[in-house]
């Protein structure tokens, strides 16, 4: 191992290890509340930039797989008694098979139309949870008993869901890079970069992004069952407006999209930013971290088109086999 | 159902469509020039909706006077927006073409909030408050329909500035050149044409649109800062519909949804109607991208190019 | 190696190709010249299933390809270049190259040390981590080779794979080529600059108007009449007598 | 003093350098062809001159003023028309609607309607068709349409880039008819041509673009007759 990588190496289980660590003394639940954000946030703009930024495939329509997985495992808990350590794949299997038939449809648009089609597809999911009442309650929501217990995925502190969190962001770092290291990585960016040449150079497309499309709404519905978990109560408004599928985008591409930490780090500056204005204003200023937001976006988008992440790491980190 | 019940629907339908047709056709115009889609079309149009409720409710100025004021205001506002965001993404890559309108339409909405708060606001006009009755037309079979005077109203003016504005882009030689630096821009640069212009003045006319369509829209809906979010997801539709770029597709379009949204809101019920339309969106977006109702649209032009080479 | 029959591509209906037949064997170098607007990267986009064409057949060892996707046809060992060269540009050289090497070999390692052995082939082994966008037009020609020589083919596609470099680096890419003939590799070259065409080819097919005008070898054929009537218009060829 | 006088020209895209040093000159009513192979630069040189290209360096005066560095739109207002390569006409645009847009420029913006009839006399063909959409016209009349559009402009000089580019040999005769014609309204024309014999015989002046740079230039006949061009075109 070279000097650099041993760097790289001792930075990553310091990284780890903060994360790992800071939440045992944090003893405030309104921090604790800002890391399961943060974790889930990241893990969720994570899985969205396995299709879109790596698979250039940008959808608008994220929201639908987050809340199919938020509603699966909470519906099939509380009709059928099974418990969301189940329920959880449930919906992650029922979001991969409808990502790949959205994919099979949708695939051969092109970028503006994509997004447009997958906006709405997720409007129509959203529609789909708010009306059809005999399954979802529509605005009224679904309550989850408030039962600790570890089989049904409550947890008695806040604790429980910090490291349950960080668990998954962890898996979706692990799947991406390993993703980027994988055959299928390499295909999915050379389609990105150019179709013409990816098939001339004997890559099968549509494949290789239906596959990136499988994981990504996959990834996405297992964290919507969590953050259901979490929250104990969803209805439409908080697992599968269409805010959602903009707001999980845009942490990626401040973030910089197509790397393996970028969309992480564009929730560890977000969230933050929200949890400090809350403190701050309280509800005195609604809106604020979204103008705020919006602002970024488009800063980033024109200055840093690479994302924040991206800038650092060509920067720091130009051919570091760890950092991606 | 009864003929007069269906002629009801249809009629009510097609003024609604009226509507729809004129916010729609900004935002066709915009991506057939420069091939950016708006993401903040429907802010604009919220911005319009608060710019006439404002004036009627400080100034007690009539929200079909308001445009007056608002046209101008609008072409304005879309020039800066074109210097100053728009342009940046011409030719970017596309991520940046689809978020910097996205970011836009956040800031707009979340600024609304700010300011205005989330309240819904309304304008009624004493002139307005009696529907028209039309017929009985016992020739035809039909009772009394019922009009509402504010929707016959925005139809009247909404298509009318329509079809105004399509015969302009057809026969004015402004609209020629921009239907020119549509199809080829650089070409038309060897023309003598200074494209950042009519991009500025495309971008500023389809603003424009929307602002008057928000004159004719405050004294019907209730605005509030996301009333953009639910108008723009329609505009797409019709957009799409009508063949991305396509003005008369748009026209037609707008009418064909406003007719199936009143119809699958009576006979489904008024909360998943959305989702029909949606779901023709899809259709339509996969199987005939050009459109239903255009005339050429991008896809045909894309064509085109793609032999010349 | 190939055997085209009877292929037709039209445009909107214009011929762009009309009937066109002809053989490749295993080993030949093989020119494909005409002007501007003959066809030939439209036939090279028909050999590689970009395009189809509705008529006749293509045999490629023995198998018939006209129906296949272009990545199947790549996988079976025909790879193309692009005249317009299309590099990954966010990606390294290196990684351009692997992602060639991935459609053949097994996994990710054996790719990169393929890769990194053709890079030292086609002499881009100092160009290795520089993004595809950053290369000079020589050096994007040079990828293009590289990338579909990482494919393994047996028969390759070269469009234009000269046109804009200077002297040396055109001196470069014909030692390249003569190379890539030493591996054994079949070759199909379009090319414009003719002494370097009529230098390195066995053979060369002329296209004009989407017809097969002249076959044979580069003298017969640069002084066929058909030939330089196509280059030079009908007046030339009668002011020389 | 000659119309368009270019000195020391060089042209790159990205690093890649395509045109090396190139001069030339036009004269007022001059009709001056630049021939060449495939590649060697031609285009470039009418694109670089036409201000679409951003890497460029050298001077270009024309009509006693430097354009070097001007906007394409105002290079086209300065009376410097440029007819592409490969036809570009609007595709949906009607026949007529393409020739208004050529009128473009201020200089005849005023003069339209007269400018449109003068058009039609030459090209009584567009006349027939002139409310049909460009695109659907074929590749000879696609081609007239764009010279003509050329020439709405009520150019000072015309640079044509191929005008007989992808054209049947019958077409190509026709269009050298019409530019015969246009060279009798005392229209400068520079031309960019693949077609060797006929661009010369046509033209008072040639130059040899050869790898990016003039290796030969001459009138027409003694170009005609020099060994070398051959050897520029085929390479041996």
């Amino acid at each position: 191992m070279n000097k650099g990588a041993k760097r790289d190496v001792l930075i990553l289980i310091a990284g780890v290890a903060f994360f790992a660590l800071l939440p045992l003394f944090v003893k405030n639940d309104f921090y604790l509340d800002g890391f399961i954000l943060i974790f889930v946030w990241g893990a969720f703009a994570g899985a969205w930039n396995i299709i879109s930024g790596y698979g250039g495939m940008v959808s608008l329509g994220h929201n639908a797989f987050f809340g199919i997985g938020a509603y699966t495992s909470t519906l099939l808990f509380l009709r059928q008694g099974v418990s969301p350590w189940v329920g959880m794949w449930a919906g992650a299997v029922i979001a991969a098979v409808i990502g790949v038939i959205l994919g099979v449809i949708c695939f051969r648009l092109r970028s503006h139309y994509f997004a447009l089609a997958t906006l709405a597809f997720g409007q129509v999911a959203s529609i789909l949870a708010l009306n059809w009442r005999g399954l979802t309650e529509g605005a009224e929501g679904l309550t989850l008993p408030i039962h600790p217990s570890f089989t049904k995925m409550i947890f008695a502190t806040k604790l429980g869901y910090v490291y349950m969190g960080l668990g998954l962001l962890i898996a979706v770092l692990l799947i991406t890079y390993f993703i980027e290291n994988s055959k299928l990585g390499y295909f999915l960016v050379a389609f990105r970069e150019n179709e013409d040449a990816a098939r001339a150079l004997g890559v099968r497309t549509g494949r290789v992004r239906l596959v990136a499309m499988a994981v990504s709404s996959a990834l996405s519905a297992l964290i919507g069952s969590f953050y259901a978990q979490y929250l104990l109560y969803i209805d439409p408004s908080s697992v599968i407006r269409l805010q959602i599928a903009v707001q999980v985008a845009l942490f990626a591409i401040v973030g910089g999209v197509g790397t393996v930490f970028g969309p992480f780090i564009g929730a560890l500056i977000f969230i933050p930013i929200t949890i400090f204005l809350r403190a701050k204003l309280g509800s005195a200023l609604p809106g604020l971290h979204m103008v705020i937001y919006g602002g970024i976006l488009i800063l980033v988008l024109f200055y840093m088109p690479k994302g924040i992440y991206g800038m650092l790491r060509e920067k720091y980190f130009p051919s570091s086999r760890i950092f991606k | 159902m009864s003929s007069t019940l269906f002629a009801q629907l249809v009629i009510s339908g097609i003024l609604l469509g009226g509507i729809y047709a004129l916010s729609s056709i900004g935002l066709t115009l915009i991506f057939g020039v420069m091939k950016i889609v708006n993401f903040a079309h429907g802010e604009f149009l919220m911005l319009a909706m608060y710019v006439s409720f404002w004036l009627f409710h400080s100034l007690h100025i009539d929200p079909y006077l308001s445009m007056v004021i608002s046209v101008p205001l609008f072409f304005v506002v879309g020039m800066l927006t074109y210097k100053i965001f728009i342009r940046k993404t011409i030719g970017a890559p596309i991520l940046a073409q689809i978020f910097v309108t996205v970011g836009l339409s956040i800031i707009i909405e979340n600024l609304a909030l700010l300011f205005w708060s989330a309240d819904f606001r309304t304008v009624s006009l004493a002139y307005l408050s009696k529907p028209l009755i039309v017929g009985p037309f016992p020739g035809l079979g039909l009772e009394e329909i019922i009009v509402n005077k504010a929707r016959f109203i925005a139809f009247f003016l909404g298509i009318s500035l329509s079809v105004a504005f399509y015969l302009f882009m057809k026969f004015s030689y402004l609209g020629k050149v921009i239907r020119a630096t549509s199809q080829d821009r650089t070409t038309a640069l060897l023309m003598g044409i200074n494209i950042d212009r009519v991009y500025t003045l495309s971008f500023a006319m389809g603003i424009l649109l929307v602002g008057i369509a928000g004159a004719l829209m405050i004294p019907i809906y209730t605005v509030h800062p996301f009333v953009g979010f639910e108008f723009v997801l329609i505009m797409f539709v019709v957009v799409v519909l009508g063949g991305m770029g396509s003005i008369m597709g748009a026209m037609i379009a707008g009418l064909f949804i406003g007719v199936v949204e009143v119809f699958s809101g009576f006979l489904i019920g008024p909360e998943s109607k959305q989702a029909i339309y949606f779901l023709v969106f899809i259709a339509v977006l996969v199987f005939r991208p050009s459109g239903l109702f255009g005339e050429k649209g991008e896809e045909e032009l894309e064509r085109i190019e793609a032999i010349g080479e | 190696m190939l055997e085209v029959r009877d292929i037709s591509k039209w445009f909107g209906g214009n011929p762009v190709l009309h009937d066109i037949t002809f053989r490749i064997e295993q080993g030949e170098v093989v020119g494909l010249i005409g002007p501007n607007g003959a066809g030939k990267t439209t036939l090279f986009n028909v050999l590689s299933g970009f395009y189809r064409s509705k008529t006749g057949a293509i045999r490629f060892k023995g198998e018939e390809i006209s129906r296949l996707n272009p990545e199947d046809i790549c996988r079976k060992g025909l790879c193309r270049t692009f005249q317009i060269t299309k590099p990954f540009s966010n990606l390294t050289v290196f990684n351009n190259v692997v992602i060639g090497a991935l459609s053949r070999e097994r996994g990710i390692r054996q790719a990169e040390k393929k890769a990194d052995e053709i890079l030292d082939l086609v002499e881009m082994t100092s160009k290795r981590d520089l993004p595809g966008r950053s290369l000079t037009i020589a050096d994007r020609k040079r990828l293009e080779v590289a990338r579909a020589l990482a494919t393994s083919p047996d028969l390759l596609l070269l469009d234009e794979v000269m046109a804009g470099l200077n002297p040396n680096e055109l001196k470069g890419m014909i030692d390249l080529v003569k190379r890539l003939t030493e591996l054994g590799i079949t070759l199909f070259v379009i090319e414009h600059i003719m002494t370097v065409i009529m230098g390195i080819s066995d053979r060369i097919i002329a296209l004009d108007h989407g017809e097969l005008i002249c076959e044979g070898p580069p003298k017969k054929v640069a002084d066929d009449p058909k030939v330089l009537k196509a280059y030079l218009g009908e007046d030339y060829v009668a002011a020389q007598g | 003093m000659s119309l368009l006088k270019v000195e020391n020209l060089n042209v790159s895209y990205g690093d890649v350098q395509v045109l090396h040093e190139v001069s030339l000159e036009v004269g007022r009513g001059e009709v001056v062809t630049i021939v060449g192979a495939n590649a060697a630069g031609k285009s470039t040189l009418l694109r670089a001159l036409s201000g679409l290209l951003k890497k460029v360096s050298g001077s270009i005066h024309f009509n006693s003023e430097e354009i070097l560095g001007k906007p394409a739109f105002e290079i086209a207002e300065k009376g410097l028309i440029h007819v592409p390569e490969g036809r570009r006409v609007f595709p949906l645009l009607t026949v007529q609607e393409n020739l208004e847009i050529g009128a473009y420029t201020q200089r005849v913006r005023g003069n339209l309607k007269g400018k449109l009839r003068e058009v039609y006399e030459i090209f009584p063909a567009l006349a027939e068709h002139k409310g049909q959409a460009a695109g659907s016209l074929s590749g000879g009349e696609q081609q007239m349409l764009a010279i003509a559009r050329g020439l709405m402009a009520d150019p000072i000089l015309l640079m044509i880039d191929e005008p007989s580019l992808g054209l049947a040999p019958i077409l190509v005769a026709k269009t050298f008819q019409t530019l015969e014609e246009i060279k009798k309204e005392d229209v400068t024309i520079l031309l960019v041509e693949q077609n060797v014999v006929r661009a010369l015989e046509f033209s008072d002046r040639a130059y040899v673009l050869e790898n990016g740079r003039v290796t030969l230039q001459g009138t027409g006949p003694e170009l005609l007759k020099d060994p070398y061009l051959k050897k520029a075109y085929m390479g041996l």
